[in-house]
């Protein structure tokens, strides 16, 4: 059991990895966001199954942390990115 | 009694929380009323250590280490604490015109006073900590006060110059914790006591202390480690250098004593504190040559705390008992942080009187200086005094730290560190020299327009600390040090005490006339190539060399330690 | 290779490139990824050393673990400070660079 | 080579190879992202090495706010990069600067290989006092009684660290409104996650923050998704960004360390030490300690994101 638990987490791995590999290329910055969210997700599967392979406890908070933070990153990525017009705009209107 | 350890740390952060909790016209106020209380704690702490040798121990939360944290407080400390309280008490007094509590509350007061609180809270807790990690912690708090100070004012410029300072600190923190974790890992312990008890001279001691003291080189800008130190220290307002000049950087000093003094002082080798010794001494003479080369009186003063600074390292290679192959924490160590302390007083009433010239001028240009003699009077006789005092008259701190030092390098043998502070004392007088010259020159005819009015509380500040640090030598020393010393203060009107003041004015003079910037003439070659080495000094990827070269010529100097 | 020895290396080839970033790139944000880098090597080595220290019941000695929350949030609080001073300076003076001003005390 | 092996490798090359990223990527803000995803990865190798409090912290702090924080700076930060490109030391400095860190990186990995295995420890020690503190997880108990000096000294750096912050403010933004202006728009995805998430994030902190007694979690962690809740809900401009004269948010803001140093001080009358807690009370006194912790991180998190104040209030 410990060994299909292990084995389904680095493959999760693989598959972030080759993720990571298309996304952090770009070209555009939205699609580099999409690495966090990736990694987002798949690194709390792999946290998730390493920690129940190796009996590690309370990782579940450690996954819903993650599962939080990684949500509040492309919070900031929209926000940050959103156009400059929209901005002036705002400045304009109070 | 022991206690008193523990209010002297939390006598000032509870000011400075309190002061932000509640704002307005109080935070001057609530700062002002600590420095009293701040004091008395200081001076009852370093009365309770009279017995000589003495220590005071509180273990924190009544956990013993090595699982605890102890509080410490032996002479060092003493020292160190009483000098830190005169110099921020006497700061405060200087700032109270500089940062008004005016009835709204102004960003540069708020920052400022809450600030001087919380460095003298760090600075205690550095002199008190028996504690590798804690050091750690009291660094970065240090690192977070230090900054802001330095961008006080805003510019852009010194906006750049403290965020060249952030990172440079943090590279220096973050090496220091690398050493401390290696530490734990070999020795399971964080007490400086215990792991005293434990260390061996391993290859991992070796990685782990050459780390630290790098890092910590480079928060106390020894050379060739000063990048960020010229523009930080001069860009500050007045009372904010004066801080980080006379108080920031002795911190990290501290640490680095505490480290191969009292951590490993049989583990240090002959060639690593050669190897610190002559880091200061190029220290002395590279920062005192561009102090001769500045346009502008804080830039002087600035490159002068380079100079300065190199001072206290000479204590690593004169403490070093060859027989024994072993750092002694006797009279080199001492003569290191008596300098320590004449330099924190004297530097900060030079970075006041600075400050204070500054404003009765308009500009702090020194081509311009002449006739201010006239307009700021005071100001001028503090900061001759000043430079005075780090030259070392018979009844000074310098001196007497000077005697020792000498002393030191009589009985081990090591004559070329009587040769470096000699140069020294010249180089020292050749930029005081030059500034009076410039200073007695007539008065430029164009009327100083932006000039401002000296408040009158200023003057008396600054020139309280420069006598604290004209007559530190005369202190009974012996009540508190651990062993006997007897440095007698020669009568001053002796024809050798004379020629001992006198000729180094006279070399001064000469390389003054020599060195100095003058106009319509072309500067020797020698001053051209220093510039140039300064200007390469100061940039990252020097820097980074010299860091990483440093790095590997200490580790290989203390791997090959027997 | 043990897991914890593996962390171990990790954090020292961390530590190596954290401060090739933080000493020869020029751009101060990039200097501040290094710096972010540099520390987590080090955390990692104390993961080692917390991990080798493992007795009584615990996986892992409690000490470092917690000396690395510490340095964590020491860590974030540097970062946040550098990144409002950059985006000040960036602001006042235009550019974001680090190199002193040249040629105000070359100039002659 | 067993499969936990093979996983172990694999996730290192992984850290390795986004770390490399981070440094040689040529664009800031791929590097960023890069630091991001970083993180996540570290603190699964935290969970590796058994250290589940500070894989918690890491993904909270050190890829969680840290990097909401570089990404809005790159953002704005668009565009200086060309001008910085031509401070680049030549190919000859580069390649000597990496052979000097090569230095530092072997001397660092021998010593890790020599390290001994079971290393120096202070766990037994812990353990043996664990039961004076009435706590349950160790790593909070070094935090909050062995080595509670620095817990809380480290607080007093958060604090002068948002000091610090807003030191940086124009003299006339005095007291306004902290962090830059942002747009009115409250439509879109970006407000509905706003409303949607922080209920979720408020019980998944007050939880962490609970538990973290007696088993991995603590004021830290727990204070950081607060933290991340509220700048969500700033973000999405559901609500203002408070002005920082306001006298609430200061009190907020020193809470934390002004209760630990008066519970600390405390000792002193009732547990004859300072930062003693006495007998029977060490878990409540604890966990009040850390109630006040977790609202002064979650208050101070954001305003060391949002920067200093770039307007008046009105």
């Amino acid at each position: 059991m410990t060994e299909f638990l292990l084995g389904a987490a680095g493959f999760v791995l693989l598959t972030v990895a080759i993720g990571l590999i298309r996304v952090l290329g770009g070209p555009g910055n939205v699609d580099r966001t999409m690495a966090v969210q990736l990694l987002g997700t798949g690194g709390i599967a792999a946290l998730l199954l390493v920690a129940a392979a190796t009996g590690v406890r309370g990782a579940e908070d450690v996954a819903l942390g993650l599962a939080l933070l990684a949500a509040f990153a492309s919070v900031a990525f929209v926000n940050s990115a959103a156009p400059e017009d929209d901005r002036e705009a705002g400045r304009a209107n109070e | 009694m022991n206690f008193l350890l523990v209010l002297s740390l939390v006598v000032p952060i509870a000011g400075a929380l309190l002061a932000f909790g509640v704002g307005g016209r109080w935070v001057s106020r609530i700062a002002l009323a600590t420095m009293p209380l701040g004091l008395a704690i200081a001076v009852a702490i370093a009365a309770g250590l009279r017995p000589a040798g003495g220590s005071l121990v509180y273990l924190l939360g009544g956990w013993s280490p090595p699982l605890g944290v102890a509080l410490r407080a032996d002479w060092l400390s003493a020292l160190m604490m009483v000098t830190t309280a005169v110099v921020i008490s006497a700061i405060g007094l200087f700032a109270r015109a500089d940062f008004p509590a005016g009835m709204t509350e102004t960003r540069r007061s708020f920052a400022f006073w809450i600030l001087l609180l919380a460095v003298w809270g760090a600075l205690n807790t550095v002199f008190l900590s028996g504690d590798l990690f804690t050091f750690y912690v009291s660094l970065e708090l240090l690192v977070f006060v230090a900054v802001p100070l330095v961008a006080l004012d805003g510019r852009a410029e010194t906006l750049q110059a403290a965020l060249r300072y952030l990172l440079f600190a943090l590279l220096g923190s973050v090496l220091y914790l690398a050493g401390t974790g290696l530490l734990y890992g070999a020795y399971g312990t964080l007490d400086i006591g215990v792991l005293s008890g434990r260390i061996r001279g391993e290859p991992v001691t070796a990685v782990a202390v050459t780390l630290m003291t790098v890092g910590l080189m480079a928060k106390t800008a020894l050379f060739p480690l000063y990048l960020w130190l010229p523009a930080a220290h001069a860009g500050a307002p007045a009372a904010a250098s004066a801080v980080l000049s006379a108080l920031v950087v002795k911190g990290s000093f501290f640490i680095i004593v505490r480290l191969w003094f009292f951590v490993m002082p049989g583990l240090a080798g002959v060639a690593a504190p050669q190897l610190l010794g002559a880091l200061g001494a190029g220290a002395i003479v590279f920062g005192s040559l561009l102090a001769l080369r500045q346009e502008r009186l804080k830039l002087l003063v600035a490159y002068s705390t380079v100079a300065q600074l190199g001072y206290l390292f000479l204590a690593f290679p004169l403490a070093l008992d060859a027989e024994a192959g072993r750092l002694i924490d006797g009279s080199a160590l001492i003569a290191g942080l008596v300098q320590a302390a004449s330099h924190a007083t004297a530097k900060a009433a030079m970075f006041m009187a600075a400050g204070m010239i500054y404003v009765a001028l308009g500009h702090d240009r020194i081509a311009a200086l002449g006739g201010v003699v006239r307009t700021a009077p005071l100001a001028a006789l503090v900061f001759l005094l000043a430079g005075v005092a780090l030259i070392g008259p018979p009844t000074s701190g310098v001196y007497f730290a000077k005697t020792l030092f000498l002393r030191a390098a009589d009985s081990t043998h090591q004559w070329w560190w009587s040769l470096v502070l000699d140069v020294g004392g010249v180089l020292t007088s050749a930029y005081l020299v030059m500034l009076v010259a410039r200073a007695l020159a007539p008065a430029d005819q164009a009327a100083p327009s932006m000039a401002g009015i000296v408040s009158g509380q200023q003057p008396v500040a600054a020139l309280a600390l420069v006598l604290c640090s004209l007559l530190l030598g005369l202190l009974p020393w012996h009540a508190w040090l651990p062993l006997p010393l007897a440095v007698t203060t020669p009568d001053p009107l002796s024809l050798d005490a004379l020629w001992s003041l006198v000729w180094p004015l006279l070399v001064g003079m000469a390389l003054a006339a020599l060195m100095g910037r003058r106009q319509n003439q072309r500067p020797l070659r020698m001053a051209l190539w220093l510039e140039q080495a300064d200007h390469a000094l100061r940039q990252w990827p020097a820097a980074g060399f010299s860091l990483l070269g440093l790095t590997i010529m200490l580790g290989v100097a203390l791997l090959l330690t027997p | 290779m043990s897991a914890p020895t593996l962390a171990g290396l990790t954090g020292a080839a961390l530590v190596g490139l954290g401060l090739y970033g933080l000493l020869v790139h020029p751009h101060p944000l990039r200097k501040l990824l290094g710096f972010n880098l540099l520390g987590s090597g080090v955390f990692l080595l104390f993961g080692i050393i917390a991990r080798k220290g493992a007795a009584a019941g615990f996986a892992a000695d409690p000490v470092p673990q917690a000396m690395v929350i510490t340095g964590i949030v020491v860590a974030f609080c540097a970062t946040a400070l550098s990144v409002a001073l950059l985006l000040r300076l960036f602001e006042a003076g235009g550019a974001a660079t680090l190199r002193p001003d040249v040629g105000r005390d070359d100039s002659d | 080579m067993s499969v936990i092996q093979a996983l172990d490798i694999s996730l290192a090359v992984l850290v390795l190879a986004v770390a490399i990223w981070t440094i040689v990527s040529r664009d800031a803000f791929a590097a960023v992202v890069g630091y991001v995803a970083y993180g996540l990865l570290v603190s699964l190798v935290w969970v590796r090495l058994f250290a589940v409090d500070v894989a918690l912290t890491e993904a909270a702090i050190g890829s969680g706010v840290t990097g909401v924080l570089l990404i809005s700076a790159a953002v704005r930060l668009r565009g200086t990069e060309a001008a910085v490109a031509a401070e680049w030391p030549g190919a000859g400095s580069r390649v000597l600067a990496a052979a000097l860190c090569m230095v530092v990186t072997a001397a660092l990995a021998a010593v890790v290989l020599t390290m001994p295995d079971p290393g120096a420890t202070l766990a037994p020690e812990a353990a043996r006092h664990l039961a004076e503190t009435e706590l349950g997880n160790p790593v909070t108990a070094v935090l909050m009684a062995f080595r509670a000096l620095d817990t809380l000294l480290e607080k007093v750096v958060l604090f002068l660290a948002v000091i610090g912050v807003w030191s940086l403010a124009a003299d006339g933004n005095w007291g306004g409104i902290a962090g830059p202006r942002r747009a009115t728009n409250r439509q879109g995805a970006l407000a509905f996650l706003a409303q949607l998430l922080p209920p979720v994030g408020i019980v998944v902190a007050i939880h962490i923050v609970w538990i973290g007694a007696n088993e991995p979690g603590g004021a830290f962690q727990g204070g950081a998704i607060l933290a991340a809740m509220w700048m969500i809900v700033i973000m999405a401009r559901l609500a203002e960004a408070p002005a920082i004269g306001e006298r609430r948010l200061r009190l907020a803001l020193v809470a934390g360390p002004a209760v630990f140093l008066a519970v600390g001080l405390m000792g002193f009358a009732v547990a004859n030490a300072f930062l003693a807690y006495p007998a029977g009370l060490a878990k409540p006194l604890i966990v009040f300690v850390e109630v006040f912790m977790t609202l002064s991180i979650a208050v101070s998190l954001p305003m060391l994101v949002l920067g200093p104040p770039d307007r008046p209030s009105s």
